[in-house]
Parts: structure tokens; C-alpha cells; sequence
């Protein structure tokens, strides 16, 4: 009963670059929405990514994600703040200097607060769906208010560092030097964590422990340290997702996690709520259709997430790579 | 009673939530035998094996394993003791493949190659079902391939102590026959075994010994062969008349 | 014949039983307890929010499905009343049509999503009404020449009901102060009278053969199924009684506050206030819907207060006084999210009946 | 009378029934027997409906159910019960049987009766519990029951159905020795009544023994015998397929 | 007779606005302070302040405004932060018969169709900020794109805009959804309809909120590419950190402590940077224009704080602010007040774009519609 790989939905995203072309009018402008749209997939994906996995493997609805989101890119600006020369230097090298440490330590921060997280307020429910989705809004919304006593309840400003401003030209079409930055970055999380459930058994072992927690540890695993790993790997992705998305904005609030929650929850729906390779998808179709509905018809891109996720959901009722019977 | 005890339990106690279900349970395991665990529905075996295996802990008694008190830990660090558990209802990871289900059991193996083919081979002569389905998911399996299954997880490395729930239910004949022979050979290679049985055609056929359980307390304990001897006391523990109905 | 009245479907417990009868005698004379704006603005909410609730533990409780897009059907109960108040001037005949017509839509609304989403995996379908829910909020605050838009509606209720409206020329001093015999006074009751009935027949309802059904869904819907109950055709009259009866709180609401907006009805905030009520008070008991609304209305609406006080009681300590503020209000609300999954598994109804047990 | 034509279903390309046409007739009980992953679980699946059949048609007295799900042949006649126990897990044992007596009475989608007022399906409830030996455990969640227990429950609510064809399967698995001739003397009871059809898949050659008027076989999806129990269990394919007894060990025995 | 005058002070403490909440409370309780020199009393009486957190909710508004003028015996209100919240509040003032000082929402509703004679309001209003930033750009030379939120505030201003504009070209209105993320999309819209256009070429931006579009529009290098300029009005200090990237930026704004020279504004920012370390900010200044006009008004009705005394009181009554002098047009209780025509500079001791005033646009120049049926 093997498969072979199941390349359809892979198709979509071409797909509907190829059926925008026509409508767009000049390639120009089509080439400069496509590449933001495949752009802002990878930022969304990033921060969809940590949900993804603690969905995916360990079945656990964080409706919480948004905090860590919003806490990394909160850190971020701290450590911005402590390197400002850097940030303002005019060198490639050296804005990097500013960056990696913000990234590491919103990484390390929302990674550290994950584990609290999990010990605290996600494990006396493990299974239960109903009661995760209100432990895990109550955690949202302590951590975010404990944000607003940290760093205040203002927006803070984020500004991308020097060299990373501005766009590249391509005749009539621009693409963004950070959007670039932003793919790559999402290419590299995309990559890890295939490469990570294929190849290693982490993956089958926490699937098996979210159908029979009691027969794995019979087995002789000790899936309490398993899953606290993955829902610590899940929120520092999620911090690092704060750090890309803060940067994209250029500013940080503390409701910014609240913000992209429904977002990234279609993003994981559209890929069968686990699935990394279909999270990539959904995150992809969703960046790409936000750029071509914003500039054929504005009023529609406020539903076109939704038209979306249904118009997958009637092609794949679980999504394009189902993951498990859940 | 053979002094070579590998598992003992001494007053065993378990409370699950408010009910009070082990009134002290006093079992001795002897090394390298086959120990039948029988009794009625409800007598408290399962709860004995999950209790053993530190899925629900004892609130009172001592349960040592080659010599090491393990009441209080936790269960895979049982489990890495050399401990096997094949649950009641056989805790078969549905989503997951035949192949899989068994890569999980092999705790030492990283992919399906580190496993022993040999051992490999030896299980699928017994339960040829697992050879045929090895890329099919668990949970579409028969009854009884799953049954074979959870066994087969059990066996896939060696351990010095298999704990088997109830694995003839839902076999075969032919099926039973070949799980005889491997729980035979298993003894050979040194493996002590406690088993629940309600067969008890099945138990007669493997047991050393026999530990005897109602309502959560181990009323008689003895050799296999005395009780199979003694239809007396066959029926006064067990029930009605057994031939009838096996 | 009182056991009859709640479909012998007894608190079980004593204590529950003293409280229920303490909230419900509270309630049924607050005009005359709490003379006060505020507390009976308290009151009538915690009256219109038993209504809902008790609307989702149907849902949620009874037949297991986690839908996000009651509100919806809230806010559609709301805007209804408020779209036809604001057309059709102060009638009885507008708070007619306006209850009709959005019951009509609700009704079909949710038939709609029963039958195409009920077939889906639990958790999808949960996330497709948190979608339907998120773009039916988007499209409230876009039709702003009907709704509004994000500003909302404010209207004028018929003279009997106005606050202008006197049954009595001068106040009643009773005991605990003035009480205006207004028209605020008869729409209090008209709530309370209301809902003392949508209660009583939910109630009814999930004692019935039916309401029994929809447990057995909950709990195996394959089995049911075996048993030759179509469990489709259940969860979805479920489905539609529960909108039915949380569209008619959306009016209540309405009626109530003679104002309705988005954030009024449709946010995802009362979506949530409502889970949070139903897993206080108990799921999959009615009851519950009763103590869990008068509990989190009261430490939603006094947290404020309380938290004013303590602010000023550890003045000058470090950092508590920044957590203890007003301002800082959601921080413990949030963390009563937490506590109350934590210590009330299941529900404050469950845990008294569990002690009457022992 | 029940009947199977050509009852097919494939599992991508794995054909777990092929091509079974067989009737049943009220009045008889028939076994089905066979080695593990015959069919046998997956053959009732197909006639009670819990899965879409490849080919082939399944009626009952004359009326294709072929296209009617599992609620609407329950509702029709036919009453099942699981290999693998599946119960109404958190509510109480009466309730799991008080259910499916409301079902046989139609009453589910009567929203406007207190359940506590139907006396007479309670009634109802309680002798089925008598008959199963339920009776003392009845306000027990059916989750916390011993396994042997949850196996009578399940026969319980078959019980309770009262459809016109009864299909158990494996009911005595996992029971212990003395309570199986509990629910051996409920069947025998309801072989009593000759409009009842029966089916049952055991593996316990003397209960099948004992109990049926007939047995088909089932191997690798096929029906490859039927006819008296006798003439059956001594045929070559039982005896080796199924039982492993080779030809000489046969000599031996 | 009461010895107090009782003001509630209702606004959005917490929730998405409580930044602004907060600047607002700041300025009026300066504000009075400096109005009553310290005294905080008006003909014999004190002035109490009762906070109400309306958390950005119109019906929570709704009820803690008749709350404080019920339970708590307010004379007074001043609030919210929120349009809707204020339009929901605007019946409670009249089923009441007292005043309700609005500050700082700006919906044109306010004081238009939606009005009744309790309201007054010495926030300025969407056409005020749309009017001062045509005037600004109102050049015959000048091509305008306007880009705004798709919701009423963004609609608000754009309409006013339109009507305000004369000389220029306004060639297209662009809307946008308040929540959108990514501006590449709208953006080149814009871009479309300017880039072959001669002359000086303008998008007006009317946006709230942190997801704006201004640092995409710096990204996408359009002033470069296209030679398209920006233009917007004031905003929040944190806010303008993205008008950095774009000095010579031109715009008029309600407010920035730097701008207007008056003794009130001299006394404010002294104030402020005393106690806070920091300057006043655009809502700050509000709060404090509401508390001068509250205790002009009660001195000239001498403590009286009835509506029946204080809307004759204060129908066309002038009053000194942070902005100058504002007057209460009679007509629609609107304050009347100046705006500041400005233009970016990036000063390196500033975190944000710094607002150097080129023209104060003074309240006679600017003919802002009277949208009540009175
Ligand atoms: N989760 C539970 N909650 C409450 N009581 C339980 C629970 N599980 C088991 N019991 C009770 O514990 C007692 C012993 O059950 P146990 O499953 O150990 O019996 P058993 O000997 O294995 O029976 P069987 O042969 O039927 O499997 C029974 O009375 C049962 O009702
Ligand atoms: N849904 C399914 N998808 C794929 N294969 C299935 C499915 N259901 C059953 N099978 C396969 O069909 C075969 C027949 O299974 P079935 O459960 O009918 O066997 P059985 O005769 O009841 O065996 P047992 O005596 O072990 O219960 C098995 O090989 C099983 O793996
Ligand atoms: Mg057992
Ligand atoms: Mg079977």
C-alpha cells in the first residue's frame, strides 16, 4: 500500500501563478506580485511552521502560538536597541552581526517560554482538544500582557537593518532585498524539518505517542522529555517567525500574535493540519492569492484566505497531505 | 516454590481514582518459566500487569524485579530493564505500518535494517500475516493480525520478562498452535514470561507455573500441572466445568 | 410537578442546589436589590449570556461538536433587531420581523453548515466555522449602509420600553434604594421571562429521547450509527436548535442594549467568554451555563474594581503594583482561563456533583 | 432471509471479499469460520453497512440495502455486534443498552418526552441486563468494566436491538470460562424463535460446534465451503487451512 | 448643592488603543491641573476625575457612560478614544441631559448626522485633518493618489479630502482593508495610475494602525523609481519612526510638541518632560484641550455644571490649548482649531522624522462643512 509521492498539490502554486498572468495585464507587474507573494508565504510559513509541528505530531491546538510570535519579535527589538550601531551600519556583515544574535535569542527566549508553556499549561491536557483551546488562550493572553508590563503597550519600532532596505530593479519590476533575505530563511526551516521527521524516528515516535502515549513509554520511551523537545523546537520557530514577521512590518505590538492566529490556523488547515511540505503549500497559495486579489480586486482579498481554505477543503476534505486519521 | 524468583510482588496494592482494585497481591515469577496468570472477569489481572509495568503505581506493597525495587519508577525506565508488555487491548499504533509498529518496538534499531533478520524471519514464519501486510497501516488489520501484531512488537528483541495480556483471543487455531511454539522457544532462549490466559486449554499446554486471582488478591499459586490434574479445585477457582466450553 | 418543570433533570447536590436557588432568586428581584446602572446592566447581561450559553453547552456539551461560529448566529439575532429598529422606527411590529427574519436565516445558515461541514473531521469543522465566523465578522463591518459597519446601529426601542417610560410617576423607595418603575424595569423582565422559558425548554430538550441521542454522538458516533440513529440528521437539528436559540439571545441583546456593533456580538472575545463559561460551569449540564455566567460576568465586569483595590494595597512593593493595576485586568482574566481548566475539569457542577456522590 | 450475491470489496489492490454469494434463512444459526484475515469481520462490515461494498449486492427479505447506509439497515433489521468492543464509553452500562432499546422503539427523535417517562423501555433496559448478567454493574461507566464484562455489554446491546438478523462476532472472546455459558444460553434462547437469522464468527471449534446448524468457510476473501458443522470441520480445507492440523498429525489425533 | 463637579474621564485604558488611551488621561488631568493652577477647584467646588475603561467596546462604553452619569453622579464626560465607542455614548448624554466632551474621536458623524446638543468636541475631526492636508497639497501642479483604510475613518477622510481639493488633480482613491499585511498589491495599483503622469505626483495615506503601508512604500523605492512622493498627516511618535525614510515628506498635522508657540504648549512640554522624560505627545495634547475648555466653561457659568447652564456657556466660547486659541462653533459644537502644514526632516538625535512646520493653517482658512441637520 505504499505511495508514491504525492506530487498534485505541489501543481497548485504554478497553477495559479499561470492563471493570475493573463489577468494581471503586464508581466512586469506580475512578476513583482508574484515574487512578494512567494516572498510573504515563506515569512508566513516560517511563523505557521512551530504550529505545524506541535499540530502535526503532538496534536496539540495551541491557540497560544501567537504569543511566542509576538514575544521574538519583541526580544528582537531589545537586542536591536543593544546593537543600534550595527543595525545602522552600512555593511552587509555587519547588520548580519545584529541580526543572527536577535534571531539566536528570540529563538532561545520563545524556546525557553515554550518549555514554562508546555510544563504549565499544556500538559494537564494533552488530548483534549476543547480545554487546549482555552488553557492555551488563557497563556495568550497572560503572555501578552505581561509583554505590555514588560516593554509597554505601545508599538515599538522595528527597522530593517541598512543594507537589507530597498529593493532590487528588474526594468519595471522591484523585489525586495529583505523578501529575498525572507525565502531563504524559510527554505532553511523548510528543509530542517523534513529532513528531521524523514530521516530520523523522532517523528513516527511522537505520532505513535499522540494515538498511545501509555504503549510508547511501555515501550521503553521517554516521550514526556520527546514532547517537550518538540513544543520547545515549535516555539522558539515561532520566535523566529516574530523576528521575520516584526521585520517585515518594521513595527511590533503586543496584539501582533492575536493578529495572525486565524492566518497561520488556514495556512496548516489548507495543509492537512501537520503536514510541513502542505503547510509550505498553503502558506505559499496564501501569500501568492493575497498579492493577486489585493491588486485585481481589493474588496475580495479580504475573504480570498477563506475562499481559499474552502475551495481546498471541497478538493481535499483533510487538506492536500492529510496527515493521520484524527 | 522455586527460589529463583525474577519478578515478585509483595501486598500490592492499586487504587484507580476512587476504586480500590489490588487488596494485596503477593506473585512470584520464577526465572526462565512460564507463570499463567488466570481468574475470572474482573479479578484484577489486568490491573496486576499495569501495575507491574508502572502504568498505574502502587499505593501500598513492593514489586521487585531481579532483585530491583521498581514500584516507584517510572515505565520506560521499566520497560528498559528488559521489560516487554503486550496490553489487553493490544495497543496497536493504528496510523502507523506494520514496518513501523515493529521499528518502534525495536527500541535499539534506528531504521528497519539494524533489526535481526533472523529474529525477523522467525516471526514471520510464526505469523506469516505480518511478512504479507508489512506496508499496510495497523490499524486496517483483522482482529487477530493485530493480536499477532502486538505480540510480534513484543518479541521483535530479546527480553528477559514478556508480560502478555490475554494474546490467544481472537486466534485461530492454527494461529494459537504457532504462538504455543514461540512462547516454547522463547523459554528455551531464557526469557521468563507471565501471561494472562481465560484459554485454558492454552494454559495447561505452556504453563510452569500458575498464579490463580479473584477479586484482586492471588487466592492459590502452584505448579501447572497440579491444578490441571485437580478439576476439584479447577472448578472452585475458575468456574464451571472447563471442558465443556474450550 | 417542580421535577416535571425541570424535565427531572435535578441540580443532584445540595450546595448546587442552594446556589442556584440564591443566583435565580438574585436575579428575579435584582431591580430591586441592585438599584444601581452598572449591576443591573450586570444582571440583564448575565441573564442574555445563560441564554447563550446554554445554547452552546447543547452544541458543545450534549452533542460534542466545538463550534466557533456561534456568535454568528448571535450577532445575526442582533443585527436583525437592530437593522429593522433603525429602518422601521420604534415598533413592536420592527422587534416582530426583526426576530422572524433573523431566526430565518439562522435557521438556514445553519442547516447549510450541518450538512455540508458536519460530515467533516471534528477538529476541521471547528476550524472552518472559526473561517465562516471570521469572514461573516468581515462582512458585518463592510455593508456599513445596512449594518453600519464598524460603528454599528444605534436605535430607539418602542416608548414602553424606553427608559422615558414611567409606570409610576415617582420612584419606590424600597429598601435597598429607589427603584424606577420604567421602561428599563419591563425589558429587565421581559429578558428574564424570556429566558427563564428558553431555558426551561432546553432543558426539556436535552432530557428528551433525543437530547439522550446526541450524548450517545458525542460519545461514539460510529456505534451510534450502528444502533440505527443517523447521526448527520442529529447533529445537525442540533446544530440549527442551537442557533436557533442563540440567534434569539442575539435579540435579547439587542433589545437590551438599544445599540449593536460587531465587537458587540460577532468578536471572537465573546466566542471565547462562551467556552470559558461552559467548561467553568460544566459541560453537558445546563446548570452550569447558570452558575459559569454569573461567575465570569461578575469577574469580568468587577475585576477592575477588585484590582484598584489590591493595586493600592501594595503600593510601593516591586512589581506587583504593575501587575495589580486595572490596566493589567486581562492578565488575570487569562490566568482564570487557566486555573479553571486546571481545577475544574469538569466544570463547578461536576465537582459539586461528585462530592454529593461520595 | 438475508442474502449476499457476489459481495465484493477491495482495499486498493488487496481483494479482502471476493465474489461471496451466500443466503441466510431464518430459523438457523450459521458460523462462519475461517483463519485470521479471511474476511469474516470485514463480510459483516459489508452486510451491516459500516463500509462501501466494490460489487455485488446485499438484501434482506427481498429489499436491496445495497445503497443504504448503516443507520438506515439497522433501522431495517440488521443488528450487529463488534469483534473489537465498541461501547458508549462514559455513560453508564443501563444507558448503553437503554440506547439501543429506544432505537428498536424509535424513539430518538423525540425531543419534547422525558426519557425517564418511557417506564416501559426501562422495563426493557433492565431485562436485557437480567439476561447478560449485567444487572449489579448497571450504574458502572461501561469504560471502567473488566474486558470480559465490556464483551457482554456488547452482546447486551445486541440484545436490546432486537433485529430480525443478528450478527455476533467473537462474542465469547476474552470472557471468562465461566460466564461464556451465559451468553452461549442467550443465543441458544434466541435460536428458539424461528424468524431469527444468526450469524456468528467464532473461533472456538466447540462452541461452533455445538451451536450451529451450519458453517461457511471464509479464506483469503472466498467462500470455499458450506454445509452441516460435521461434514465441514472434517473437510481437508478446515482441517488444514484453519485448524493447522496436517494430514498425518490427523492420524496421530 | 453640591461642593464637587464630578468628571468622568471614559476611555479605552486597555485594549488595541490603550497607548492612546493613556497620552489622552495624561494631558487632561495636566491639563486641569494647569487650568485651575493647582487647585484643581472651580468656583468653590472640586473637580473629582472617575476613570471608566471602555475598552475600546461601544456597548461597554455605552453602559459605563450611564453608569458614571447614574451611579457615580458625573456633572461631566469626557471620552473615548474610539469613534464607535463614541457614537454608541452619543444617546446616553442626551437620555441623561449632561455633557459629553468628546476627545479625542474623530468620526465626522460625531458632530454630524449622529449628533444631539450635549456633545461637544474639542478633537478635531476627520475633515479638519483632511481639509488642513489639502490645503497643504492643493497645487495646480500637484497629481494625487489617495490611499486609505477601507472602513469609515479612511472613507471619512478621503471624502472630506475630495471635496477640499481645488487646483490639484485627484486622479485616484484607493481603499484598502484595515487589516491588510502586505501593501505590494495596492501599492501597484497606485503605482499604475501615477507613473506616466508629469508634474509632481502625491499618495495622500489616511492610515491608523501599526501594519501601515509607509515602510513599503519606502521599500518598493517608489519615490526613486517613479519620483512618487508620500504624503500623510501627523501621528503618534512611535509612528512617525517610519517618516524617517522620507524627509522633505510634506503633510499638515493636528499636533507635534516642536510646532505650535504659545505660553499653554510651553507650559505643557515642560510639564511633561518633568514628570514623564519624554515630550508630549499628538493624543496628549488633546486631553489637555479638553481640560481647558472644561474649566474655561465652568468659570464663565461660575461652578454651575448643568447642561442647561454650560451649553449656552459654551456655545461659541473660545479657550487657550496647547494648539492656540479653539473655538466651539455654535452651530455643531465642533472645536474650531489651527493644523500645522509641515515637512519632514531626518534629524539623527530624533528616533523619529521630525515635523519642521512650514505654515500654521489657521481655522479661518479652512472651510469645514457643518454636516448636522440642526
Ligand atoms: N479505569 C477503571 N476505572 C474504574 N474501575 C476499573 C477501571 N479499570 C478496571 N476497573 C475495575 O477493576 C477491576 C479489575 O479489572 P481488571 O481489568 O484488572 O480485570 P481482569 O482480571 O483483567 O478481567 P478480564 O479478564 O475481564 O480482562 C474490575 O472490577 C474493573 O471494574
Ligand atoms: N479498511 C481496510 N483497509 C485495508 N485493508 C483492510 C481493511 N479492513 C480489512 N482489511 C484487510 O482485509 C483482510 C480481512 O480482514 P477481516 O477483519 O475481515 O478478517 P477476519 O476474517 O475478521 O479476521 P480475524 O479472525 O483475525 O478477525 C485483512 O487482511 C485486513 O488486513
Ligand atoms: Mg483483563
Ligand atoms: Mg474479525
Amino acid at each position: 500500500m505504499t505511495t508514491d509521492f504525492d506530487y498534485k498539490p505541489l501543481l497548485l502554486v504554478p497553477l495559479l501563478a499561470l492563471i493570475a498572468l493573463p489577468l494581471t495585464g503586464s508581466a512586469s507587474t506580475w512578476l513583482t506580485l508574484t515574487v512578494a507573494g512567494l516572498a510573504m508565504g515563506m515569512i508566513v510559513f516560517v511563523i505557521a511552521s512551530g504550529l505545524t509541528l506541535v499540530f502535526g505530531l503532538m496534536d496539540v491546538l495551541n491557540f497560544g502560538h501567537g504569543v511566542f510570535i509576538a514575544l521574538g519579535a519583541f526580544v528582537a527589538t531589545s537586542v536591536f536597541a543593544a546593537m543600534g550601531t550595527y543595525v545602522e551600519a552600512d555593511s552587509f556583515w555587519l547588520n548580519m552581526l545584529a541580526l543572527l544574535p536577535a534571531m539566536l535569542v528570540a529563538m532561545a527566549v520563545a524556546g525557553a517560554l515554550g518549555y514554562v508553556f508546555e510544563r504549565v499549561i499544556v500538559k494537564p491536557v494533552y488530548g483534549q482538544h476543547l480545554k487546549q483551546i482555552l488553557i492555551t488562550m488563557g497563556g495568550m493572553i497572560i503572555g501578552e500582557e505581561l509583554i505590555k508590563v514588560i516593554w509597554g503597550p505601545q508599538q515599538i519600532a522595528m527597522p530593517l537593518p541598512v543594507s537589507l532596505r530597498g529593493a532590487f530593479i528588474f526594468g519595471e519590476a522591484a523585489v525586495e532585498k529583505y523578501r529575498v533575505l525572507a525565502v531563504l530563511v524559510g527554505l532553511l526551516v523548510f528543509l530542517a524539518m523534513v529532513w528531521t521527521l524523514n530521516r530520523t524516528k523522532v517523528g513516527l515516535l511522537i505520532r505513535a505517542g499522540v494515538q498511545d502515549r501509555e504503549m510508547v513509554e511501555s515501550l521503553g520511551y521517554r516521550i514526556v522529555r520527546l514532547f517537550i523537545g518538540v513544543f520547545v523546537a515549535g516555539s522558539a520557530l515561532a520566535g523566529l517567525g516574530g523576528v521575520m514577521w516584526g521585520l517585515y512590518q518594521q513595527t511590533v505590538i503586543p496584539q501582533m500574535g492575536a493578529q495572525v492566529n486565524v492566518l497561520i490556523f488556514i495556512v496548516i488547515i489548507i495543509g492537512g493540519l501537520g503536514s510541513t511540505t502542505g503547510a509550505l503549500i498553503g502558506a505559499l497559495l496564501v501569500g501568492l492569492m493575497a498579492n493577486y486579489t489585493g491588486f485585481l480586486a481589493p474588496k475580495v482579498a479580504l475573504f480570498s484566505n477563506i475562499a481559499l481554505m474552502v475551495a481546498i477543503l471541497l478538493w481535499r476534505p483533510q487538506g492536500v497531505y492529510p496527515v493521520a486519521n484524527r | 516454590m522455586n527460589t529463583n524468583n525474577l519478578l515478585t510482588l509483595q501486598g500490592v496494592h492499586t487504587h484507580i481514582g476512587a476504586y480500590h482494585i489490588l487488596h494485596g497481591v503477593d506473585l512470584h515469577v520464577p526465572a526462565n518459566q512460564l507463570t499463567m496468570l488466570l481468574g475470572r472477569n474482573g479479578a484484577g489481572k489486568t490491573t496486576t500487569l499495569r501495575t507491574i509495568m508502572g502504568l498505574w503505581h502502587a499505593s501500598q506493597g513492593r514489586i521487585t524485579l531481579a532483585g530491583q525495587d521498581i514500584t516507584q519508577q517510572h515505565t520506560p525506565d521499566i520497560s528498559r530493564s528488559g521489560v516487554a508488555y503486550v496490553p489487553e487491548n493490544m495497543g496497536i499504533f493504528a496510523d502507523l505500518s506494520v514496518k513501523e509498529n515493529m521499528l518502534l518496538a525495536a527500541r535499539g534499531a534506528r531504521s528497519i535494517d539494524d533489526i535481526d533478520t533472523k529474529r525477523l524471519e522467525w516471526i514471520f514464519d510464526l505469523f506469516p500475516a505480518m511478512k504479507k501486510f508489512w506496508n499496510h497501516p495497523a490499524g486496517k488489520l483483522s482482529g487477530g493480525q493485530k493480536q499477532m501484531l502486538a505480540v510480534s512488537r513484543a518479541i521483535v528483541e530479546p527480553r528477559q520478562l514478556l508480560l502478555i495480556d490475554e494474546p490467544s483471543k481472537g486466534l485461530a487455531p492454527a494461529i494459537i498452535q504457532n504462538m504455543i511454539a514461540a512462547f516454547k522457544a522463547l523459554k528455551e532462549a531464557q526469557t521468563t514470561i507471565l501471561l494472562v490466559e481465560q484459554n485454558f486449554n492454552f494454559a495447561r499446554q505452556l504453563g510452569d507455573s500458575v498464579a490463580v486471582m479473584d477479586d484482586g488478591r492471588v487466592v492459590h499459586s502452584g505448579r501447572m500441572a497440579e491444578l490441571a490434574e485437580d478439576e476439584a479445585l479447577q472448578s472452585r477457582l475458575l468456574g464451571l466445568s472447563l471442558k465443556a466450553h474450550q | 410537578m417542580f421535577s416535571r418543570i425541570l424535565s427531572h433533570d435535578l441540580p443532584r447536590s445540595r450546595w448546587l442546589a442552594l446556589m442556584l436557588v440564591g443566583i435565580v432568586l438574585g436575579l428575579a428581584f435584582a431591580p430591586f436589590l441592585f438599584t444601581g446602572v452598572k449591576s443591573i446592566n450586570v444582571a440583564a447581561k448575565v441573564l442574555i449570556f445563560i441564554s447563550l450559553v446554554v445554547s452552546f453547552d447543547l452544541l458543545l456539551g450534549y452533542t460534542g461538536i466545538v463550534s466557533f461560529a456561534h456568535t454568528m448566529f448571535f450577532g445575526i439575532g442582533a443585527y436583525g433587531l437592530a437593522i429593522a429598529l433603525n429602518a422601521m422606527g420604534p415598533t413592536w411590529g420592527a422587534i416582530a420581523l426583526g426576530t422572524v427574519s433573523a431566526l430565518a436565516i439562522s435557521l438556514v445558515l445553519s442547516l447549510v453548515i450541518g450538512l455540508f461541514s458536519l460530515r467533516v473531521r471534528a477538529i476541521f469543522f471547528a476550524m472552518i466555522t472559526l473561517a465562516v465566523a471570521s469572514a461573516f465578522l468581515t462582512l458585518a463591518s463592510q455593508l456599513s449602509d445596512i449594518t453600519g459597519g464598524e460603528d454599528g446601529l444605534s436605535f430607539k426601542v418602542p416608548e414602553l420600553l424606553t427608559p422615558g417610560f414611567a409606570l409610576m410617576e415617582d420612584d419606590w423607595e424600597g429598601p435597598f434604594g429607589a427603584v424606577a418603575f420604567n421602561g428599563r424595569f419591563i425589558t429587565y423582565y421581559l429578558l428574564f421571562a424570556v429566558v427563564t422559558g428558553m431555558f426551561l425548554v432546553m432543558l426539556r430538550i436535552v432530557n428528551s429521547p433525543f437530547g439522550r441521542v446526541l450524548q450517545a454522538i458525542r460519545e461514539n458516533d460510529f456505534r451510534a450509527e450502528a444502533l440505527g440513529y443517523r447521526t448527520v440528521v442529529y447533529r445537525t437539528l442540533s446544530n440549527v436548535l442551537a442557533a436557533l436559540f442563540a440567534t434569539l439571545a442575539g435579540c435579547l441583546l439587542a433589545l437590551w442594549l438599544r445599540y449593536n456593533g460587531p465587537d458587540t456580538s460577532l468578536s471572537f472575545e465573546i466566542m471565547l467568554d462562551i467556552l470559558l463559561i461552559v467548561v467553568i460551569g460544566g459541560m453537558g449540564t445546563l446548570y452550569g451555563a447558570i452558575l459559569g455566567s454569573t461567575l465570569f460576568l461578575l469577574a469580568q465586569s468587577y475585576l477592575q474594581d477588585l484590582l484598584r483595590l489590591a493595586g493600592s494595597a501594595t503600593e510601593g512593593l516591586p512589581l506587583l503594583p504593575a501587575l495589580l493595576t486595572p490596566d493589567r485586568w486581562l492578565l488575570w482574566l487569562g490566568l482564570l482561563f487557566v486555573l479553571s481548566v486546571y481545577y475544574f475539569p469538569t466544570g463547578i457542577v461536576g465537582r459539586l456533583r461528585d462530592r454529593a456522590r461520595r | 432471509m438475508l442474502e449476499t450475491r457476489d459481495l465484493t470489496v477491495r482495499f486498493g489492490g488487496h481483494v479482502a471479499v471476493n465474489a461471496v454469494s451466500c443466503a441466510f434463512a431464518p430459523g438457523t444459526l450459521t458460523a462462519i469460520v475461517g483463519p485470521n484475515g479471511a474476511g469474516k469481520t470485514t463480510y459483516f462490515n459489508l452486510i451491516s453497512g459500516q463500509i462501501k461494498v466494490s460489487a455485488g449486492r446485499v438484501a434482506l427479505n427481498g429489499q436491496d440495502l445495497t445503497p443504504l447506509g448503516a443507520a438506515a439497515r439497522a433501522q431495517a433489521g440488521l443488528g450487529r455486534a463488534f469483534q473489537l468492543t465498541n461501547l458508549f464509553p462514559q455513560l453508564s452500562v443501563r444507558e448503553n443498552v437503554r440506547l439501543a432499546v429506544q432505537a428498536r422503539a424509535g424513539a430518538g427523535l423525540n425531543l419534547w418526552r422525558i426519557w425517564s417517562d418511557r417506564r416501559d423501555l426501562l422495563e426493557k433496559t433492565d431485562r436485557v441486563l437480567e439476561a447478560v448478567a449485567l444487572a449489579d454493574k448497571r450504574d458502572a461507566l461501561a469504560a471502567s468494566l473488566p474486558h470480559g464484562d465490556q464483551r457482554k455489554l456488547e452482546v447486551g446491546i445486541l440484545m436490546a436491538l432486537e433485529p430480525q438478523v443478528f450478527m455476533f462476532d467473537e462474542p465469547t472472546a476474552g470472557m471468562s470460562v465461566d460466564e461464556v455459558p451465559v451468553i452461549l444460553n442467550l443465543i441458544r434462547q434466541l435460536k428458539n424463535d424461528k424468524t431469527k437469522t444468526i450469524l456468528l464468527v467464532e473461533h472456538k471449534m466447540d462452541v461452533v460446534r455445538e451451536l450451529s446448524d451450519r458453517i461457511i468457510v471464509l479464506h483469503n476473501g472466498e467462500l470455499v465451503a458450506d454445509g452441516e458443522p460435521e461434514t465441514v470441520i472434517a473437510s481437508p480445507v478446515v482441517q488444514q487451512a484453519y485448524l493447522g492440523i496436517s494430514p498425518e498429525e490427523k492420524e496421530a489425533v | 448643592q453640591s461642593k464637587e463637579i464630578r468628571i468622568a474621564h471614559v476611555y479605552s485604558k486597555t485594549g488595541p488603543l490603550e497607548a492612546y488611551a493613556k497620552q489622552t488621561h495624561v494631558g487632561l488631568m495636566m491639563g486641569l491641573d494647569y487650568a485651575t493652577g493647582g487647585t484643581m477647584t472651580v468656583g468653590g467646588k472640586k473637580l473629582v476625575v472617575i476613570e471608566k475603561d471602555d475598552q475600546g467596546k461601544p456597548d461597554l462604553g455605552k453602559s459605563l457612560l450611564a453608569a458614571a452619569y447614574g451611579d457615580d453622579k458625573a456633572d461631566i464626560a469626557v471620552g473615548p478614544t474610539a469613534s464607535p465607542v463614541a457614537l454608541a455614548m452619543l444617546p446616553v448624554a442626551e437620555e441623561y441631559r449632561k455633557i459629553l466632551l468628546v476627545e479625542p474621536a474623530v468620526a465626522d458623524s460625531i458632530t454630524g448626522d449622529k449628533w444631539n446638543k450635549y456633545i461637544f468636541r474639542t478633537g478635531r475631526n476627520s475633515s479638519q485633518d483632511a481639509i488642513s492636508n489639502a490645503v497643504a497639497l492643493d497645487k495646480p501642479e500637484n497629481t494625487i493618489v489617495t490611499l486609505a483604510q477601507d472602513n469609515a475613518f479612511g472613507r471619512d477622510g478621503v471624502k472630506a479630502f475630495r471635496e477640499a481639493v481645488k487646483k490639484g488633480k485627484l486622479v485616484h482613491e484607493e481603499y484598502l482593508p484595515a487589516a491588510t499585511t502586505d501593501f505590494t498589491a495596492g501599492l501597484q495599483r497606485v503605482v499604475d495610475k501615477l507613473k506616466d503622469v508629469p508634474g509632481r505626483k502625491f499618495v495622500w495615506v489616511v492610515w491608523a494602525g501599526a501594519n501601515s503601508p509607509f515602510s513599503k512604500f519606502a521599500e518598493l523605492e517608489l519615490k526613486k523609481r517613479y519620483n512618487i512622493e508620500l504624503a500623510t498627516g501627523g501621528n503618534i511618535l512611535p509612528a512617525m519612526t517610519a517618516y524617517k525614510q522620507f524627509p522633505g515628506m510634506e503633510g499638515a498635522a493636528y499636533y507635534y510638541f516642536g510646532i505650535p508657540k504659545n505660553p499653554v504648549n510651553e507650559a505643557m512640554v515642560a510639564r511633561h518632560y518633568k514628570e514623564f522624560k519624554s515630550p508630549p505627545d499628538f493624543f496628549t495634547a488633546g486631553g489637555f484641550s479638553a481640560a481647558m475648555a472644561l474649566v474655561t466653561a465652568l468659570k464663565k457659568t461660575n461652578g454651575d455644571a448643568k447642561a442647561s447652564a454650560l451649553i449656552p456657556a459654551m456655545e461659541g466660547m473660545s479657550f487657550d490649548t496647547p494648539k492656540g486659541k479653539m473655538t466651539f462653533r455654535k452651530e455643531d459644537h465642533q472645536a474650531m482649531q489651527s493644523m500645522y502644514h509641515f515637512k519632514i526632516k531626518a534629524d539623527p538625535a530624533f528616533a523619529w522624522g521630525v515635523p519642521e512646520l512650514v505654515r500654521e493653517i489657521k481655522p479661518e482658512e479652512m472651510n469645514v462643512p457643518i454636516r448636522n441637520k440642526r
